[in-house]
């Protein structure tokens, strides 16, 4: 197990390394720099921008820019941010717990909402059950995420009022206190709920023909066949073996959902890392946007190996030595 | 004359392991085998399952690759071709699979399954194309009119007997055939055997026959191989190995073979029991303290047995 | 002579091979009322939408009226107008063409790609394969979305053709994926090394044996596909890098309810192009589903 | 001192006090009686979260200096003229020669923390702005001005040989006198040194006392501060103009498109819109709509030649849109009364010179270009672009297939709009004007693009925005680099030197030059100034004494406990 | 052997296939007494796997009809309710499927499969089960009985798994097991290791045996009774004795034959021609086996014939057999 870990972080290394040559090409071939926006400004001289430039080392050439960038972030080092004007890390950090807070109940929502349906729809196929799931997940799919999102802020956040319309935790209550951690439950709600309705769809449509497929199976037979009531078979067998390859895609979800976020963050004006993304590319702000890709890069690669272990874990038959 | 000669095959898959996936240790399925098949003979292989089998089998054929040794086919050493080197050999050497439903494409239209070869090989005309189908067709018994369906329509021996007109077409020196009727019914087993039986005649054919169904293989073959765990432990003409098999282990899988007597019932439990035995007492004599068989040794002009 | 033609008869009926898979389908379809009913206004909503769409002058559609901003469905506008004083029924149909072309482009593109990879990894196995599932193993750690958000940045001409291009980089993984497992699986089976034994090239066992027995997954999932394609460029064109607004699109109609008073007040803009897609979606992914049943023996129906 | 506008960033928006013909009030209505300490939520209309550099010295986004001004603030204030009065936290007082400033700060002005604001503060801030490891942009052409700044910010000495202090008096003297030193010229904002001092230059802008315990000497203080989102603030009892009306403030980012929306249901008292949600605002009961007219101006630029960077001069070499009539029959063929009324809502109307109307020194004489039609066809007839092929496109001078490339960037909502709309118009008078790329560029290339003068570009769409200082040379002098549209022309030099000459103290004399230069520019076309605009707040009706153009937060008070719904 | 464990009258068990249902099982009637094993032979498609399901009611009740008597110890397992037939599958009757790789629940260890038995029919202790379950691993000759007690299928082999599937099915001490094709994936050497394991443990607990097999050599080997299956019906029924020594129906004569035995080498093997019919497209107004014997005369069939006793307890059914001959020979 800790060598088939070694390993995959050893395989991660290139994988990373051209990542991060992509990122940074592109990076660079965005039209202008960080300081483009500054050099709008007549009353400052060329000679004075030039010197920024050079302080900023925007005036190397592009490989000694990038050997200095990769050598700052084998070290953990993702450069300053030129708007932010603080380190990358830091500016990522205040963020990056927002988002993975709103993914994780996202995630925790979408789980909650699929596996009842999915259960039900799979157990139940062809009933009215089944019809009126399948019908919600057909709806689910065919709805554009936003519209659905913007429709709900308007309709619970700002109509009825019952949840915050933006921003992350209200500024009025302390750090650290239950309050605060409600607030902030409270403002996560509403945009992860509005992902959740619309994301679960491919999970319940999967975890329905999980069901279904395992339902005929002989295993399935061979529990009737001991006497063990319809519902204990589907509690002991059926739904276990059904929920693995869910189990196994959480990795991937977790990172899906991180990457996600940019739409319904810019939708509810969270303070979350794709909305600072999304600012970033605007403000030309490379290293904050590399850094994000960068690490969102390795996340989903995290996420994958650690759907891989999930699977290891939960599945007997894979097993990692 | 000898049309085949398989000189100390040795094929070991890979297993990987560690932090870089180095290969850690091989399985050794098909670990130094030696036998020659003669022109117009068939040869039986048989042991239990994973004893490989196939894998000699495919080997041949170069769908698998060998790890080392040499297969000479009519003087020609096999083992120095590529893939695609081998097709030359390919119009002499065919096969008949284990499962007529999945050998046969089924996309794919009788004409087309049995026409393939041709169209590699040769090229015909449509007309040709068309009478030579329907020609082998005939030879294996199946209505011409069936070149125009599909596979799906023909029951599992009708299948067999069409996977094998396709081999036929080429005019193969050497078929193998890899378990051909395992996947068939009694009834239907019979007729695709007879029917080998009746090929081989009219085309003077070389089988290499695999099987586990001893019963068939004693029906089929003049000579056999018993293989465990990837070696021959004993080779000899059929009579020889079932009426005089020398091996432990070939005792024991004799032994195996159901009684169709009811009468005899209680007397084959007793020499099944004594052969287990006397298989646990001898083992080590038999195989050497990795479990590997020793290397065979002549105990007669076709007999031999893998003894220390 | 009359046998020859007989023989130049049977020799059509032989060339047309495969068990036609398109036929197959039609079965399943009509099967399924639903499906066949979508099948059936899918047919004619984009006939009349494409028609509709060569008859129309684009340039009148595109140009904007300044005095004629945000005007509610009347006779001479019958869905009104945009911000922009331009016809939304107009739009609508060329945003429609547009989005269901681009979902067209992108699919075919991403199936073309997703196969060749597929079928070569799936078929050859070793090295290739371990080559090949390692660039698909890394396009899919890219977290897509802002690549693609990066990539639009960054193209000096963002068009159609650029547009489809940058989403086919990131969406032809899954299909390869899919298509090498299925691929595999097909190779394993006998009627494979059955071909190789009787000297058939690699690349017709590729073409003619293993493509033609994977034609249903494929057809089942390019439909998926086609409708999950549809609504794509929706929501980067919301978050403001979608294809510039002289192509219109679905995406761009939808859009323009982030801002509020539209959303609120002047749904005639967005609401119909919403409509739209979804109805789209649904009826192309009812058809996917009926094929699904029909490629998935335990499901069919009947 | 202009900046560009329109962009994802805002420069530096000065408090001005001239006061023009207003569609709307800028200070609220409401007369009823205030309550004490109450809390106001103020919405700061972004789509970028602010960056949290919380330094009048360090910032560079509009986000910032909104939050800024409720906590920190300029020493001088500036009357109606934009110059410099008395009326502020401190006095000044200009020498004879017109070379040396004298500010002294008034005994109670304190920081946050009761030390009182000194002289050495400001002189820190200009230690600090001068000096090399200095990372902000704030050292410009007028810091340079200052005696003695070039050898410190050389790092030959350590002091700045122009700056004396004497405790509650500073005196900061100039190499050359110039009339821009009383609008906005000199340095005004200090840092407190004690509490900074222990910050290394080169780190203030990431330091925590600069992003999350920042202290001014404002009406109001920071109590907390939650990174991108939102700020508290509590009132400055301490504050030099007395105890401010509120209690406490909570600035809020909010999404531009959410805005109208949140001061709808009461969840903000004030926030700033854009002309496409005034539609929605005007209906709403609960609020009032404050405006006034913005130094901003939008242009169409015509690139007439390329700055060269090594002598750094400006060469006019570009003939492709140097015919004047050309130039002309562009500027008549745009109907932009009707652009701002109806894509603007009559929040923007037609700009008739490239002074803003603001201004005092706007010539208000001057026409502008208005729209028509036939006098547009007629001035291309006249120059010899007539359609010799029938196509219905004209050809240029030599017969020859012409097409003029325009770009514009994707600012606001109507950008994209816009730029079809002139392009429409462009072609109705038979000129093929296509757009650069075919789309509109983002805010960075389009920049770029304009900048390094991209051969691609023939006339472009942007906006200054001016400051309160009315010298336009920094975007025309052709030693200037910012002289985007390339125009070099000997009058406009010499007017421009006069305008800046001694002799312009005189504010009369300095009107009289400026009109005349206006005038020039008009004639000339360089650029076709379109549009002028109103900048718009939405505020609450329980909001008092809320002026949006002037504001002062200490005055700011609110009548009820909730906000009207 | 008085009273039959098993007693089936007139099964009748009919799939739905496009609205309509066809009868797979076709009023079949044998029974099954203590202590015997009764074999069911036929070529693939004769339904035998539908009688074994027929018997536990295992089939997809939406799609399946069952009709006739199932009687197990005087109760008719037909009109059972779900909830008393569970109380009868694992505990009172037993089954053992074909393919022992599929039928177990890869997902959990091979312990837990078999405890479940006892967790729904018995009250013992979670410790006694455990001690229950080792003891079964070790009847049923598995090496290693405690650690593969946690042990999870795929781990196994074949012979191991199905030892596996066999001890579930005697898990409750059933008085009837059913093994459906116990034997077909299996090595030679191993499936008369299982064969015999089979005998042994049905010496210990005298419960009836219903071994549904294809290889006639099988049957020879382990049965006491033999019931031939052709197209659903029963064609012959008879003990191995009578059965292998004086074989009757033309369908059990050539299966028989077509054994390629191993005695006489190299002669032709007699061949069934045709093949089972399908349940959809079957004449079954008439001798199910006619068509695959047609040189003999359609007069010599009788019509929707029926089972004849020829001698005691041995059944034959339609005259055919009297005018039956190998053709050739
Ligand atoms: N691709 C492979 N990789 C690793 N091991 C393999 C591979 N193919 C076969 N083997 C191993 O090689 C051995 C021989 O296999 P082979 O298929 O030749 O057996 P066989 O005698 O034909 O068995 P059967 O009767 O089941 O067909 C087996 O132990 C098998 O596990
Ligand atoms: N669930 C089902 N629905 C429809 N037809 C079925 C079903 N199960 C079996 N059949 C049909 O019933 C007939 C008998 O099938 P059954 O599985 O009982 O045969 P079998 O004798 O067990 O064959 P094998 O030896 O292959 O297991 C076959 O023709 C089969 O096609
Ligand atoms: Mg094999
Ligand atoms: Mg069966
Ligand atoms: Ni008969």
């Amino acid at each position: 197990m800790w060598k088939f870990i070694l390993r995959r972080f050893l395989v991660m290394i290139p994988q990373l390394f051209l990542l991060s040559v992509i990122v940074f090409a592109l990076a660079k071939q965005m039209p202008g720099d960080a300081l483009t926006g500054v050099s709008m400004d007549p009353r400052i001289s060329p000679e004075r921008l030039y010197e920024l430039r050079e302080k900023a080392g925007l005036n190397d050439p592009w490989y000694e820019q990038y050997r200095r960038w990769i050598s700052g972030i084998a070290q953990g080092d993702f450069g300053k941010s030129y708007t932010h004007k603080i380190p990358v890390s830091e500016v990522i950090a205040e963020r990056i717990w927002n988002t993975v807070f709103l993914a994780l109940i996202t995630l925790i929502l979408t789980y909650l909402l699929a596996i009842p349906m999915g259960i039900a729809s799979g157990r139940f196929n062809d009933t009215w059950i089944d019809k009126v799931v399948t019908g919600y997940n057909y709806l689910g799919f065919a709805t554009p995420i936003f519209i659905f999102a913007l429709i709900m802020l308007f309709v619970f956040g700002f109509s009825l009022g019952w949840f915050p319309t933006g921003g992350s935790v209200d500024s009025k209550v302390d750090a650290g206190t239950f309050a605060y951690y409600l607030s902030k439950l409270h403002h996560v709600i509403l945009p992860a709920l509005s992902t959740a309705l619309i994301a679960t769809v491919g999970t319940v449509q999967y975890l329905r023909n999980e069901i279904i497929d395992n339902k005929y199976k002989d295993y399935a037979r061979t529990a009737r066949s001991k006497g063990i009531p319809e519902t204990q078979i589907y509690t002991r067998h059926i739904f276990r073996n059904s929920l693995l390859p869910i189990a196994a895609f959480l990795g991937y979800e977790i990172t899906g959902l991180v990457g996600g976020t940019v739409i319904i963050e810019t939708i509810f004006s969270y303070p979350g890392v794709g909305q600072l993304f999304v600012s970033s590319i605007g403000l030309r702000d490379f290293s904050v946007v590399t850094a994000i890709v960068m690490m969102l890069g390795f996340a989903t690669l995290l996420g994958t190996l650690l759907s891989d272990i999930i699977l290891s874990v939960v599945d007997p038959r894979i097993r990692i030595e | 004359m000898v049309l085949l000669k398989i000189d100390d095959l040795k094929v070991h898959y890979p297993i990987r392991g560690g932090v870089f996936k180095t290969i850690s240790d091989y399985i050794r399925a098909v670990d130094g085998v030696s036998f020659e098949l003669k022109e117009g003979e068939t040869y039986g292989l048989v042991g239990e399952s994973g004893s490989g089998k196939s894998t000699i089998g495919k080997a041949i054929l170069k769908l698998i690759n060998m790890t080392s040794g040499r297969i000479v086919f009519n003087g020609q050493d096999l083992s120095k071709f590529s893939f695609g080197q081998m097709k030359p050999f390919r119009q002499d050497i065919q096969m008949i699979f284990q499962d007529p439903y999945s050998s046969l494409n089924p996309r794919k239209r009788v004409a087309d399954i049995i026409a393939e070869p041709l169209r590699n090989y040769q090229c015909l005309t449509v007309g040709e194309e068309k009478k030579c189908v329907q020609n082998y067709l005939d030879k294996v018994g199946l209505n011409p009119d069936s070149m125009y369906k599909y596979p799906h329509e023909f029951s599992g021996g009708q299948r067999q007997r069409i996977g094998i007109a396709r081999a036929l077409t080429l005019k193969p020196k050497l078929i193998i055939a890899d378990e051909p009727v395992s996947a068939l019914d009694v009834s239907v087993q019979a007729q695709v055997l007879n029917f080998l039986q009746d090929l081989q005649k009219e085309f003077k054919l070389t089988y290499l026959f695999i099987g586990h169904d001893l019963g068939v293989i004693r029906h089929m073959c003049d000579k056999i191989g018993v293989m465990y765990r990837g070696r021959l432990v004993e080779e000899g003409i059929s009579e020889e190995i079932y009426e005089n098999p020398q091996h432990i282990y070939t005792k024991r899988l004799i032994a195996a073979i159901p009684e169709l007597n009811p009468e005899r019932r209680a007397q084959k439990t007793e020499l099944r029991k004594k052969i287990a035995k006397e298989y646990e007492q001898l083992y080590p004599e038999y195989f050497d303290e990795h479990g590997r068989a020793y290397d065979l040794k002549s105990i007669s002009n076709t007999h031999r047995v893998a003894m220390p | 002579m009359l046998e020859m033609k007989a023989d130049a008869v049977k020799n059509v009926q032989l060339a047309d091979r495969s068990p036609s898979g398109i036929k197959i389908i039609w079965q399943e379809i009509k099967k399924d009322r639903l499906a066949l009913g979508s099948f059936y206004f899918l047919l004619i909503f984009l006939a009349s939408v494409y028609i509709a769409s060569f008859m129309i002058d684009q340039k009148a559609i595109a140009r904007v009226d300044i005095f004629s901003i945000y005007l509610m469905p009347s006779d001479a506008h019958l869905l009104g107008t945009d911000y922009a004083g331009r016809d939304i029924l107009g739009q609508l149909i060329f945003g429609t063409s547009n989005s269901f072309t681009i979902s067209l482009c992108i699919t075919i593109l991403t199936a073309l790609m997703g196969l060749c990879a597929g079928l070569i990894a799936g078929y050859f196995g070793g090295i290739v394969d371990n080559v090949i599932m390692r660039v698909i193993d890394f396009i899919m750690s890219l977290p897509s979305t802002m690549m693609i958000i990066v990539f639009v940045t960054v193209v000096p001409k963002f068009t159609v053709t650029n547009f489809i291009f940058i989403m086919s980089i990131f969406l032809w993984t899954g299909k390869a994926r899919l298509i090498r497992s299925k691929t595999l699986a097909e190779r394993e089976l006998e009627y494979v090394q059955a071909s190789q034994t009787l000297g058939t090239p690699h690349w017709k066992i590729i073409l003619y044996h293993i493509l033609p027995n994977i034609s249903s997954v494929i057809i089942v999932n390019f439909t998926l596909n086609l409708a999950g394609n549809i609504g794509l460029e929706t929501a980067l064109t919301f978050l403001g890098f979608g294809l510039p607004e002289s192509t219109p699109s679905l995406g761009t109609l939808i859009s323009y309810a982030r801002n509020p008073d539209v959303l609120e007040n002047k749904w005639w803009i967005w609401l119909p192009a919403a409509a739209i897609i979804l109805v789209l979606m649904l009826s192309i992914n009812f058809i996917g589903h009926a094929l699904k049943r029909s490629a998935d023996a335990r499901q069919r129906r009947g | 001192n202009h900046t560009i506008v329109d962009g994802k960033k805002h420069g530096i928006l000065n408090n001005t006090n001239a006061n023009t013909t207003n569609l709307f009030t800028t200070v609220t209505t409401n007369s009823k009686p205030a309550i004490k300490n109450g809390h106001l939520n103020y919405g700061l209309s972004s789509d970028t979260p602010f960056t949290g550099i919380l330094s009048h010295l360090l910032y560079t986004g509009n986000p910032d200096s909104l939050i800024l001004q409720f906590f920190d603030e300029s020493l001088l204030q500036s009357d109606e003229n934009y110059t410099f009065n008395n009326e502020g936290a401190a006095t000044y007082e200009m020498s004879d020669d017109n070379k040396t400033i004298t500010l002294t700060i008034k005994d109670h002005v304190k920081w946050h923390d009761g030390a009182p604001v000194t002289g050495s503060d400001l002189e820190y801030a200009f230690l600090v702005i001068g000096n090399p490891d200095y990372t902000g942009v704030r050292y410009d052409k007028q810091m340079q001005m200052v005696k003695g700044m070039e050898e410190y910010h050389k790092g030959k000495v350590d002091y700045i040989s122009g700056i004396k202090v004497d405790g509650k008096k500073i005196s900061i003297t100039f190499k050359e006198a110039n009339p821009s030193i009383l609008t906005g010229g000199v340095w005004t904002y200090p840092m407190h040194k004690e509490y900074l001092k222990d910050v290394a230059i080169g780190d203030l802008e990431s330091s925590d006392k600069i992003r999350k315990t920042p202290i001014g000497f404002g009406p109001f203080q920071v109590k907390k501060i939650i990174p991108g989102e939102a700020v508290e603030f509590v009132s400055n009892d301490e504050y030099w103009q007395g105890k401010p009306q509120l209690g406490s403030i909570s600035l809020k980012v909010i999404n531009p498109d959410l805005a109208v929306k949140a001061i709808e249901t009461g969840e903000l008292d004030i926030v700033e819109i854009s002309a496409d949600q005034y539609d929605q605002a005007k209906n709403l009961q609960n609020i009032e709509t404050l405006g006034y007219v913005g130094f901003a101006y939008s242009y169409i630029g015509f690139k007439l030649g390329h700055f060269d960077p090594i002598s750094k001069t400006t060469k006019m070499d570009n003939p492709k849109m140097a015919n004047i009539n050309l130039r002309q029959a562009l500027a008549y063929a745009i109907d932009n009364k009707a652009v701002g009324e109806k894509i603007y809502k009559g929040l923007r109307f037609p700009a008739n010179t490239v002074i803003p109307a603001i201004s005092h020194y706007h010539n208000s004489k001057i026409k502008g270009y208005s729209f028509n039609q036939q006098k547009s066809k007629r001035l291309l007839d006249d120059a010899g672009y007539i359609d010799t092929d029938g196509d219905g496109i004209r050809e240029d001078l030599k017969g020859k297939k012409f097409t003029i490339y325009f770009a514009s960037m994707n600012g606001d909502a109507n950008s994209e709009l816009l730029a079809q709309y002139y392009i429409q118009q462009w072609g109705d008078i038979g000129l093929d004007v296509q757009l650069v790329d075919g789309r509109l560029q983002e805010f960075n290339s389009f920049y770029d693009m304009v900048a390094l003068d991209d051969p691609k570009i023939d006339i472009f769409q942007a906006a200054w925005q001016a400051g309160s200082d009315p010298d336009p040379s920094g975007i025309w002098d052709k030693n200037s680099d910012y002289n985007y549209t390339r125009w070099v022309n000997q009058t406009s030099q010499d007017l421009l030197a006069k305008g800046l000459s001694p002799k312009a103290f005189d504010k009369k004399y300095r009107k009289e030059v400026y009109d005349e230069w206006q005038q020039l520019v008009h004639d000339e076309v360089p650029m076709i100034p379109t549009l002028f605009r109103y900048n718009l707040a939405v505020a609450n009706l329980r909001i008092k004494d809320f002026d949006y153009k002037f504001t002062d937060w200490s005055k700011v008070a609110v009548t009820a406990e909730d906000a009207v719904r | 052997m008085e009273k039959p464990i098993l007693q089936i009258e007139n099964l009748t068990t009919s799939f739905k296939i496009k609205e309509k249902y066809y009868p797979a099982v076709d009023h079949v009637s044998f029974s099954v007494f203590e202590n015997e094993i009764v074999a069911v032979v036929g070529e693939s498609g004769c339904g035998k796997s539908a009688l074994a399901l027929s018997i536990m009611r295992l089939h997809n009740h939406q799609r399946t009809k069952i009709e006739g008597e199932i009687k197990y110890k005087e109760r008719d397992l037909v009109d059972f309710s779900e909830r008393q037939m569970n109380q009868v599958r694992g505990k009172e009757i037993g089954i053992i499927f074909q393919e022992p790789l599929t039928a177990l629940n890869p997902l959990m260890t091979v312990g837990d499969q078999i405890e479940e038995n006892l967790t729904f029919h018995t009250k013992l202790s979670k410790e006694k089960r455990r001690l229950r379950t080792i003891e079964l691993l070790t009847q049923v000759g598995i090496p290693y009985p405690t650690r593969t007690y946690d042990q999870f299928p795929h781990e196994l082999s074949g012979g191991m798994r199905q030892r596996v599937m066999i001890s579930i099915a005697i898990a409750c001490n059933p008085s009837l097991v059913i093994a459906d094709e116990p034997t077909t994936a299996l090595d030679v050497t191993i499936q008369v290791q299982i064969l015999e394991l089979l005998k042994s443990i049905q010496k210990d607990t005298k419960m009836g045996i219903i071994l549904i097999t294809h290889d006639l050599s099988v049957v020879a080997e382990v049965a006491d009774r033999i019931i031939v299956m052709y197209a659903g019906q029963v064609v012959e029924i008879g003990t191995v004795k009578q059965i292998f020594a004086n074989p009757l129906h033309p369908y059990t004569r050539s299966l028989l034959k077509s054994i390629p035995s191993q005695v006489t080498n190299k002669k032709r093997l007699h061949v069934i021609d045709g093949m089972v019919p399908s349940i959809v497209n079957m004449n079954r107004e008439r001798c199910r086996f006619s068509p695959r014997i047609p040189w003999i005369s359609r007069n010599a069939h009788e019509e929707s014939p029926d089972l004849h006793e020829v001698a005691p307890e041995h059944l034959v059914r339609c005259t055919c057999y009297k005018h039956f001959y190998f053709k050739g020979s």
